[in-house]
């Protein structure tokens, strides 16, 4: 049994949460490997003063039930001492309560703003989070449309949390950038035929479309579109940053433009670039652990890790040091771009942490320096 | 017959004794482990609903594949009432009732004319389109990103945040729920939903409005859905649309077809056993499959799920009953030798037979 | 004009996602129409035979041997899934069986992510990736293989079932199993055969839209659903009807998609359908039941 | 004994192409045992359906107890007092013996699900009445023994009398049987005979269809005879037996000598 | 042509069938009768592969019967027409009578589409309603379809449960001579289970008597017919008819 143990001197225990399987899977299964291989990096190397890190995972199944029993159980029974986790939204927001009641360092995976800024104001002392929001995606996508002078768009989203999150910060802060819809639809997560939708999307005539989802029904849509003859630009969320895009959307990909962490195109960001050196190497040795291509996902799961294991190493075991050490992270330099935390900012990147990629003869293209 | 009864009722007794012990020295039993706890509260709120929901397939023979509609209603009517009407959360629950109660019966009305996998396919049909609202009326629910801020339940000026005390308070109403439901069911209620399973015509000729106790009974469900949906909503404090959709509504019904639905327990028992299972997997498939991640949890609870039911096909209670039942033969073919004279009354037709 | 390209570019999805639906359909039909039985697994049999079809075809197999071996492949389990959980599970009520049906769903779709992970993946099309313009519209050729091979399963299965001496006593098989034995009939082998039918079908669904929507390890359970409900709507155990059905939903969709609002698409096709099933309670093209006291 | 209590006014029923029953039109008066024969197919199976309405007739009426009743659901006329046995047996089969009269005593009941959920003093005493009643009727026809096994397990004769006790535990003024002896051999058919013949002698009243017609000429008090949906006869045992036309179409030339 | 010996069979804990021998020979018509419950229908049941016995042996045609294979031992011509009628309700009453030659369609179509004829010829009121699904007829229409898809399979040994349930007197009358008919020219042997005792032991050969799951009595059957012990407790006391 995992709690046996004890909570020895010679042990940090480390809870972690991850969507493995279920419908996140292929956002929660790179954040699980990820996680485990640098729990096995960090412990070959002597851990953390002379402590091993113990890993304490839970797959919760895409559920959001499982993750509020399973962060108990970490809470409970496994005596944790920090906890990652929570890959998708709707799970973290419902592990937050248990955690800030318990006090214990958390940094979740998920997306959402309301991760680190409620909008009922309840507590986030002990929370953060690594990825990029939504709002930051789509200020760097408005900033791209702005500077493209594409300014009458259609907006499809796909009809998931993703999706809606990502039509709500696009619907607030689309004025702001000057760009308007001419047209939103939503379109389900199975989709196996656009078409229908997009007649009307033709209709409505728009400078460039963006599609708001992930991989497989974003290739579908793409496809669609270029089949219709619709010839306007196409503009992506950074939840198509993988090959099998390419592979499942074929020729349509082609052309794409999306924004996106900058490990996709690792090898091609300028040498200057303050991230590349650790990109490569978060790359490197995940596909030697796996035999394939890290995501923006695991990225998230790496920097949390890392923020997590540098302020143990800083502040020790103690929960209330730890979180504070979290909270005054300043440059540090990931996966996912520069953190600088903050008491007011649990996240601690920006729009800059993106770039613009674009899909050229099958390959991811940086589409900007 | 009455000694025999005696009997039985004095087994009842002891058991029912027992039982109140278990129910009040489990939280320390497990040390207040707050985690053991909340196994048990999501237990118990299941067990409502699959009570509910046994009623109906065991008794009534009615599939739903749309309850967790229900159960949705009903947390959504708290949620909202609660932290954006600002009701106490007993008016809400009770609100989101009788909410849950109305919308069975409009939907109830028609699906009920129809049977089998039709009917299924409708409580189907029925559940997405719940699903729908539940994810696109945002003003009312939030939408895809959830119900945040659900404030907790109190009795007088008590707050209930602590999972000892929600841990009674569900307890409180799984066990009102099941004595309801069993008594419903040794009722003249529970008999003509049992007729209308054997057989509508026969049921209808005799005196039994097929239609209202198939509509009471789908009502009656929905209300037990509704309550423990409420009371997931305040426990959690946070809700999605998620919970209440297709998926959730096939785990409940997987939870009745474990427990088994001829028996008022098979509710509970379905729901423990579902919820115990996917527990226990989750600590073994990591001892044997060290590397493994979820997904062979995933199948390993497909394989027992599949096992569990051809060995079981009519659920944990039916084993139970079964060797209750050879018991009971045993006893009264005792009893049989005992009194001989019962049966010589009987050979007025067709002479005397096994 | 415009209006009239839309209406037939509506028409073709619609044509096109039905006919997806259809090969699915069927292969509900014809386990239900043997065994009694609603195989809530029939989608994952697609995602079977879609994800084997690519392995092969990346390992180097050629395009149509790919094709028949995965089928085969598929139609292997299906036997397997029939002799280890559907024939001891016989006797067992409705719920139970559609649960194990739902059990061994979940075991195909653990399996598929261990073994194939989370990724979707793409098959090429069957022929060229041109798409055809017809009266404004644009339809691919893989709609074309999609609509033709249903059609062809609807014309063989019409044949068999109301034409031929063999498709009458696998009817009875399900009608009265205790007569159907009785009668000679060896209802186990009948099932058995059913349902690696039933399998091959599903499998061929998948290779057929692996190319237009890909392919990955959680596609089947939104397949077998829209199928699930072509088949009632069709009325269950008339092969054709569910074709009918099959098409009738995917049309539904389309228009519903491509005139109202792509949010409530779900809602709303499903409403349409509880509308005609509350009408029509016992599915739209249902035979006489043969049922009275 | 002389009051109607049933009255069949010119009721038809067609199904699609075929004529099942034609403007047939009787009565049955209280405490009267009338049976309706005629060869297979003749309507009388669909002549009671119509009765008991569990299907509407396509044209005519029904009057019981002085009543137009064309058109109630089954379940209201149980409740005013009209039961019904089944061709093909429908027996509660998951159901005890006991439990399937119990069901039978419906109708004398009120406590709804609230009032039994709450298990309000009421109901237990409901229960008590309809459990004793179900017993005192098993114990008339003979099967309290049995009260215990699941119904669906009896051998095909003991159901029908399940169904019978189950049909005549509410008291109600009219019981239609539908074959009620087939499956019974002789022996047993005369001890069902006089099974009925108490019943009646209890203020029962009875209309059946039967094949038996020893039976059915022992016991009837007149018979309605139906042949391709049409009454070709109505009178005495008697009488019909010497019916030429009914000879023809359904007795034979030998069944007539005795 | 069958034999049986000792056979046992239980139901669950019930011990229906106590040894039962019999033997049925070939062209022979015999009757079984019995109480209700006396387990006649398991009997032929049992005989039929329905249910498998726990003891005994069954012998036909000099082999042993595969217990409980019913397709097995309707290969080997052995058809039962079951209580209850057990018909294909959905499917035409043309169909359902197919379907009764399935063992035999693909070895002697022309044959069976005699049979067809012949069968339909014995039971016009069938001729009339070919196309209807056999649930919508009446119960005696059921009766006789039940019986003529059981001809339909042309059995060397041909088993009927209680055949004359619902079913007019004239019609009773005209099946058992065709029964008689059926034995003398087709050699078909007969178990015949049936209520109507006395029309039954008119007909048969050989009957036995069954009680609570033993043979009591065998003999002749117009010897039974005379038996007063018989008569009495099976013809009713009066014996009339
Ligand atoms: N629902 C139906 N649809 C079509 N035909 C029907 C239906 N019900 C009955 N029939 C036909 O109507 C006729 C009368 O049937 P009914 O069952 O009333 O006969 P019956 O007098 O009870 O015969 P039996 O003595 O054989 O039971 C039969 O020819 C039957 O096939
Ligand atoms: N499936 C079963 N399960 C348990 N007991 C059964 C089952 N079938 C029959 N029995 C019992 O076996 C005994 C014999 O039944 P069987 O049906 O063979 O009698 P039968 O002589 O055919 O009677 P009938 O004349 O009423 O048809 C009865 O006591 C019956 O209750
Ligand atoms: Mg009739
Ligand atoms: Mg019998």
């Amino acid at each position: 049994k995992t709690s046996t143990s004890g909570n020895g001197e010679d042990e940090i225990k480390v809870g972690a949460i991850f969507s493995a399987s279920g419908g996140a899977a292929p956002l929660g299964k790179p954040e699980m490997e990820t996680v485990k291989m640098l729990v096995k990096q960090w412990n070959d190397q002597g851990g953390i003063d002379g402590k091993k890190i113990k890993l304490i995972a839970y797959d919760d199944k895409s559920n959001q039930n499982e993750a509020v029993l399973s962060t108990k159980k970490l809470i409970e029974q496994d005596k944790v001492t920090a906890i990652i986790g929570g890959t998708i939204s709707g799970n973290s927001l419902a592990m937050i309560p248990l955690i800030e009641k318990a006090g214990i360092p958390y940094i979740s995976l998920a997306a959402s703003k309301q991760i680190v800024n409620p909008s009922d104001g309840s507590p986030r002392h002990w929370t953060f989070k690594t990825a990029q929001g939504d709002d930051i995606v789509i200020k760097k996508l408005l900033g791209f449309l702005k500077e493209k002078g594409w300014t009458n768009v259609a907006w499809l989203n796909v009809a998931n949390a993703y999706g809606t999150s990502g039509h709500e910060e696009f619907a607030h802060y689309a004025p702001e950038y000057g760009v308007k819809a001419v047209i939103e639809e939503e379109f389900e997560a199975t989709v196996d035929d656009a078409k229908a939708m997009l007649t009307r999307v033709k209709k409505a005539n728009p400078q460039a479309i963006i599609v708001w989802g992930t991989a497989q029904e974003s290739a579908v849509v793409t496809k669609n579109i270029r089949q219709l003859g619709i010839d306007v630009p196409i503009v992506e969320s950074h939840g198509i940053g993988t090959k099998s895009f390419i592979d499942l959307a074929g020729d349509a990909a082609n052309g794409v433009i999306f924004p996106v962490g900058r490990i996709l195109v690792a090898d091609q960001l300028s040498d200057s670039d303050p991230q590349k050196e650790t990109l490569l190497k978060y790359k490197e040795d995940f596909e030697k652990a796996y035999g394939y291509e890290p995501t923006t996902f695991g990225g998230h799961a790496w920097d949390a890790f890392h923020l997590l294991a540098n302020a143990m190493k800083e502040a020790g075991t103690d929960k209330e040091k730890i979180r504070s050490a979290l909270e005054n992270t300043k440059k540090f330099i990931g996966i996912s771009g520069v953190f600088h935390m903050s008491k007011d900012n649990h996240t601690g990147l920006d729009a800059d942490s993106l770039v613009m990629v674009q899909i050229q003869d099958g390959k991811f293209v940086l589409a900007e320096q | 017959m009455e000694q025999y009864r005696r009997m039985v009722d004095r087994r009842k007794q002891w058991l029912l004794l027992a039982g109140a012990a278990v129910w009040l020295g489990l939280p320390w039993l497990v040390f207040g482990n707050n985690y053991v706890l909340s196994t048990l509260i999501l237990i118990g709120l299941y067990a409502l609903v699959s009570t509910g929901m046994t009623l109906l397939m065991g008794y009534a023979g009615q599939i739903s594949l749309g309850q967790a509609a229900f159960y949705g209603i009903g947390a959504y009517a708290s949620a909202y009432l609660t932290a954006h009407a600002g009701w106490s959360p007993w008016l809400a629950l009770a609100a989101g009732a009788v909410l849950a109660a109305l919308v069975a019966l409009v939907v109830g009305i028609p699906v009920f004319r129809l049977r089998e996998h039709y009917l299924a396919l409708a409580t189907l049909g029925f559940g997405v389109i719940m699903f729908t609202f539940f994810k696109e009326w945002k003003g009312i629910t939030g939408g895809l990103n959830g119900f945040f801020g659900i404030p907790t339940i109190r009795i007088g000026g008590f707050s209930l945040q602590s999972d000892l005390h929600f841990y009674y308070l569900v307890s409180l109403f799984v066990l009102a729920g099941l004595w309801f439901a069993h008594n419903i069911v040794r009722s003249r209620v529970g008999r003509a939903l049992r007729a209308i399973h054997g057989s509508e015509v026969a049921a209808s000729s005799l005196g039994v409005n097929i239609t209202k106790y198939k509509l009471q009974i789908f009502m009656l469900s929905a209300v037990y859905a509704s309550i423990a949906g409420s009371l997931y909503a305040h426990y959690v404090t946070f809700i999605n649309p998620d919970l209440f959709g297709i998926v959730p509504s096939i785990y409940f019904l997987i939870m009745v077809v474990i427990g088994g639905s001829a028996h008022v327990w098979g509710g509970l028992i379905g729901a423990a056993v579902y919820v115990c299972l996917g527990e226990w997997l989750k600590a073994v498939v990591p001892l044997l499959l060290p590397n493994a991640g979820g997904e062979f949890e995933i199948v390993f609870f497909g394989l027992l799920l599949v096992v569990m039911l051809i060995y079981m096909p009519n659920g944990l209670t039916g084993v139970v009953a079964k060797g209750m039942s050879k018991i009971l033969e045993m006893s009264r073919h005792q009893k049989k030798q005992v009194a001989p004279t019962e049966n010589h009354n009987a050979r007025s037709i067709g002479g005397e037979r096994g | 004009m415009e209006a009239w390209s839309q209406f037939v570019q509506l028409l073709f999805s619609g044509l096109t996602v039905g006919s997806i639906y259809a090969l699915v359909a069927l292969g509900f039909v014809i386990t239900y129409s043997v065994t009694g039985i609603l195989n809530l697994a029939q989608g994952d049999f697609a995602m079977l035979g879609a994800l084997f079809c690519i392995t092969f075809v990346n390992s180097g197999v050629p395009f149509v041997l790919a094709i028949g071996l995965s089928i085969m492949a598929v139609m292997a389990i299906g036997g397997l899934f029939e002799r280890l959980a559907i024939q001891p599970a016989r006797r067992s009520s409705v719920a139970v069986l559609i649960i194990i049906t739902i059990g061994v769903s979940f075991v195909f779709r653990g399996i598929a992510l261990l073994v194939w992970g989370t990724d979707p993946y793409a098959l090429r099309p069957f022929t060229g990736n041109e798409a055809l313009r017809m009266f404004g519209a644009v339809i691919q050729w893989q709609s074309v293989w999609a609509i033709a091979i249903s059609v062809v399963s609807f014309i063989a299965l019409h044949l068999f079932f109301n034409r031929t001496y063999l498709g009458k006593a696998v009817s009875a098989c399900v009608i009265n199993p205790f007569a159907a034995r009785l009668m000679g009939i060896d209802i186990r082998k009948m099932s058995l055969g059913a349902i690696a039918v039933s399998a091959g079908l599903g499998a061929l669904a998948g290779i057929i839209i692996a190319p237009i929507s890909g392919a990955s390890y959680d596609m089947g359970m939104m397949i077998g659903l829209k199928a699930f409900i072509a088949a009632v709507v069709g009325g269950l155990t008339n092969a054709p009807a569910a074709i009918a059905g099959a098409f009738l939903v995917g049309m539904l969709e389309s228009f519903a998609e491509g005139y109202l609002s792509s949010g409530y698409k779900e809602a709303i096709s499903f409403g349409l359908l509880l509308l005609v099933l509350f009408f029509m309670p016992n599915g739209l093209f249902a035979k006489m039941t043969g049922k009275r006291v | 004994m002389s009051a109607v209590l049933l009255e069949v006014e010119q009721l038809s029923k067609s199904f699609g192409g075929v004529q099942a029953v034609q403007n047939v039109s009787f009565h049955v008066k209280k405490e009267e045992i009338v049976a309706v024969i005629g060869p297979n197919g003749a309507g009388k199976t669909t002549l009671f359906n119509m009765i008991s309405g569990i299907i509407p007739p396509t044209s005519g009426l029904v009057r019981f107890q002085g009543a137009v009743v064309t058109g109630k659901k089954p379940h209201e006329l149980a409740t005013l007092g009209m039961t019904r046995t089944f061709q093909n047996l429908q027996l509660f089969s998951d159901m005890t013996v006991v439990e399937n009269v119990m069901v039978g005593f419906h109708p004398r009941l009120k406590s709804g699900i609230l009032s039994a959920g709450f298990r309000l003093p009421r109901t237990v005493k409901e229960e008590n009445e309809a459990r004793e009643q179900a017993f005192s009727c098993l114990e008339q026809v003979g099967l309290v023994h049995l009260a215990w096994k699941r119904a669906g397990t009896l051998p095909y004769g003991m159901q029908r009398l399940v169904e019978i006790a189950r049909a005549a535990v509410s008291r109600p003024s009219l019981i239609l049987l539908d074959e009620p002896m087939a499956g019974l051999n002789p022996q047993e058919s005369k001890q069902l005979v006089d099974v009925l013949l108490a019943m009646r002698e209890q203020g029962f009243t009875f209309l059946f269809v039967e094949h038996d017609m020893e039976t059915v000429m022992s016991i009837a008090d007149r018979i309605v005879v139906l042949d391709y949906g049409k009454k070709i006869a109505e009178g005495s045992p008697g009488e019909i037996a010497r019916h030429p036309d009914v000879i023809k179409a359904y007795l034979g030339e030998e069944a007539a000598r005795c | 042509m069958l034999t049986l010996r000792n056979v046992h069979v239980y139901h669950g804990h019930l011990h229906v069938l106590k040894g039962i021998d019999l033997q049925v020979g070939e062209g022979k018509i015999v009757a079984v009768v019995g109480a209700n419950g006396a387990g006649k229908s398991t009997l032929l049941g049992t005989i039929a592969g329905v249910y498998a016995p726990k003891e005994g042996e069954m012998v036909f045609e000099h082999e042993p019967l595969p217990y409980g294979k019913v397709e097995q031992i309707v290969e080997k011509g052995i058809c039962l027409v079951p209580e209850r009628r057990q018909i294909f309700d959905s499917l035409s009453v043309k169909d359902n009578l197919l379907l009764g030659a399935y063992r035999r369609h693909r070895r002697d179509g022309l044959e069976v589409k005699r049979d067809y004829e012949r069968v339909l010829e014995l039971f016009p009121k069938l001729q009339t309603m070919l196309d209807r699904p056999g649930g919508l007829l009446s119960g005696g229409e059921q009766q006789m379809l039940a019986i003529a898809r059981g001809l339909m399979a042309r059995p060397k040994l041909l088993m009927l449960d209680e055949p004359s349930l619902g079913l007019a007197p004239l019609v009773v009358k005209e099946m058992m001579e065709l029964l008689t008919q059926l034995c003398d020219q087709f050699h078909t042997a007969i178990i015949l289970v049936e209520q109507n005792v006395r029309a039954a032991l008119q007909t048969a050969d050989e009957a036995y008597v069954l009680e609570r799951g033993s043979i009591v009595v065998h003999g002749k059957a117009t010897e039974l017919l005379a038996d007063e012990r018989v008569a009495e407790a099976y013809l009713g006391a009066a014996g009339r008819r």
